[in-house]
């Protein structure tokens, strides 16, 4: 079972932590949280990485919608320190940019 | 020898038999860490490489493979079960990994795979296993899908 | 039907074959915990008695089934490799598991099957499967050894 | 994988807490681990069994190896705080006498 930790920091940003393999059915459940998020007007997510341990791409495809809505609403969603098996996933998916990784949580909406 | 029959020759090869269901993916991923318990030989970016790719595989077997398909009843419904069975093994130079199910006969054309744009939110399952395997090979006979997948030991 | 046929009929069987070794145990357990996820209804008392009767039958396939007999060579110096094949399913009334191994033929005799005394470090491997179990039994032919157990649920 | 955590009180009674699945291979940790607190000089021993999750007949084999070993130096083995398939096995196997539970480590050589 893939565990979700959902936080909001004190400027307003969502953060969501998998913990586990991001796949098929672990996919649909971030899809709702990310949804939930925004709905709930948390239109700035830093997706925290460091648990998930393994990502397929429904997985992804889970990332890139919430990259998409929070955009909708003026805002985004951005990935921080992914594991080596979710490193050579974007890279292989061509997914570096629209999902560039950052070293921490907190610095994710620095720049 | 094909690599298949290679495969089935391997004497200490897993093989998993089991219905078509999503719980499954969980069952794979710890099949695959057995394996990897046995052959502490594959490098951990081959490990991945192959995980991703058998759950890419299986992922799309468990979603597509059973669709009604032009008004026939799907497998489940003709009462023969929608099933699957996988078997994985290394050799001195490869990891190969066999999955068939008895799902409909699906039509694809793997040379006509590529990487969707990066805005997609799906459509990415079979170039991604493509792309982190040697070789992936397809075909359906015998009222069966096979994929066979192969990661050379670089 | 036998219980055997009843159990390779079931479209949500799972089947797993992998070599004979100690390995194997764990990943038994997870195949377990997953049949317990497909059948919810099975109760905990039931669980406990088929886990504790499988692992003890296993256990004792991968350490006496390839001991090397009368001089001949044992199954994996054959060539052949020492493997092992459990099914495991759940009917409306009961959890049907058989277990086979391509190991040297075993004469047991399960009708004399004791609890050893209290001090004994071992022997109690049969004697805990039969006591967990509705029904224990074991036939050897062609080659391959084969365990049935089946466990009622109350 | 089967952790056995290992502890020693200041009275020196040595606490042994499997954690995961006594079975085969974890069952021959289990002797060693006994037989070398045992040549060590701990002769009075509790096997915390709270995080037991499963036990099989090697288990059961190396606590009644245990017993034996300890009492032959003038100690006692004894189990505390067994889960309930620890008990159905106990029962199964007529050894609620030998390995009778304890319900506390700390209590355990009370009696
Ligand atoms: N096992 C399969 N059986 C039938 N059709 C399949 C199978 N795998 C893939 N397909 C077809 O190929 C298409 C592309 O698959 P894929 O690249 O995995 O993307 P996605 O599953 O996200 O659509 C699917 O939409 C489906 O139509
Ligand atoms: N699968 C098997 N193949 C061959 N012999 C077996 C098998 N299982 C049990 N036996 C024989 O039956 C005896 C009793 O087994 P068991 O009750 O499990 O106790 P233990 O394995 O602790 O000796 C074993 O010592 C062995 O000689």
């Amino acid at each position: 079972m893939t565990e979700f930790h959902v936080d909001t920091t004190a400027s307003g940003i969502g953060v969501v932590r998998p913990e586990g393999r991001l796949n098929m059915v672990a996919a649909r459940q971030l899809k709702s949280v990310l949804a939930d998020l925004v709905a709930g007007g948390t239109h700035r997510i830093v997706v925290d990485l460091a648990d998930t341990s393994f990502i397929d791409s429904s997985g992804l495809g889970a990332l890139i919608g919430g990259v998409k809505s929070t955009r909708q609403q003026g805002g985004d969603l951005r990935i921080a320190r992914p594991t080596e098996a979710v490193l050579t996933v974007l890279d292989l998916t061509n997914l570096t940019k629209i999902l560039r990784p950052r070293d921490t949580v907190d610095g994710a909406f620095d720049d | 020898m094909t690599e298949s029959s290679t495969l089935q020759a391997l004497p200490d090869r897993l093989e998993l038999s089991a219905p078509a269901s999503e719980e499954m993916l969980d069952l794979v991923h710890v099949l695959l860490e057995h394996l990897w318990q046995q052959h502490e030989e594959v490098p951990v970016a081959e490990r991945m490489r192959v995980e991703m790719a058998v759950i890419e595989i299986l992922a799309n077997v468990i979603e597509h493979a059973f669709e009604v398909d032009a008004g026939r009843p799907a497998a489940d419904e003709r009462g023969d079960g929608r099933r699957f069975t996988i078997t994985l093994g290394v050799t001195d130079a490869e990891v190969l990994i066999d999955l068939a199910d008895n799902g409909e006969p699906a039509a694809i054309d793997l040379s006509r795979v590529t990487m969707p744009d990066e805005d997609a939110e799906s459509g990415r399952g079979l170039a991604l296993a493509l792309a982190s395997l040697t070789d992936l090979s397809f075909h359906s006979a015998d009222g069966r899908n096979h994929w066979s997948m192969r990661c050379d030991l670089s």
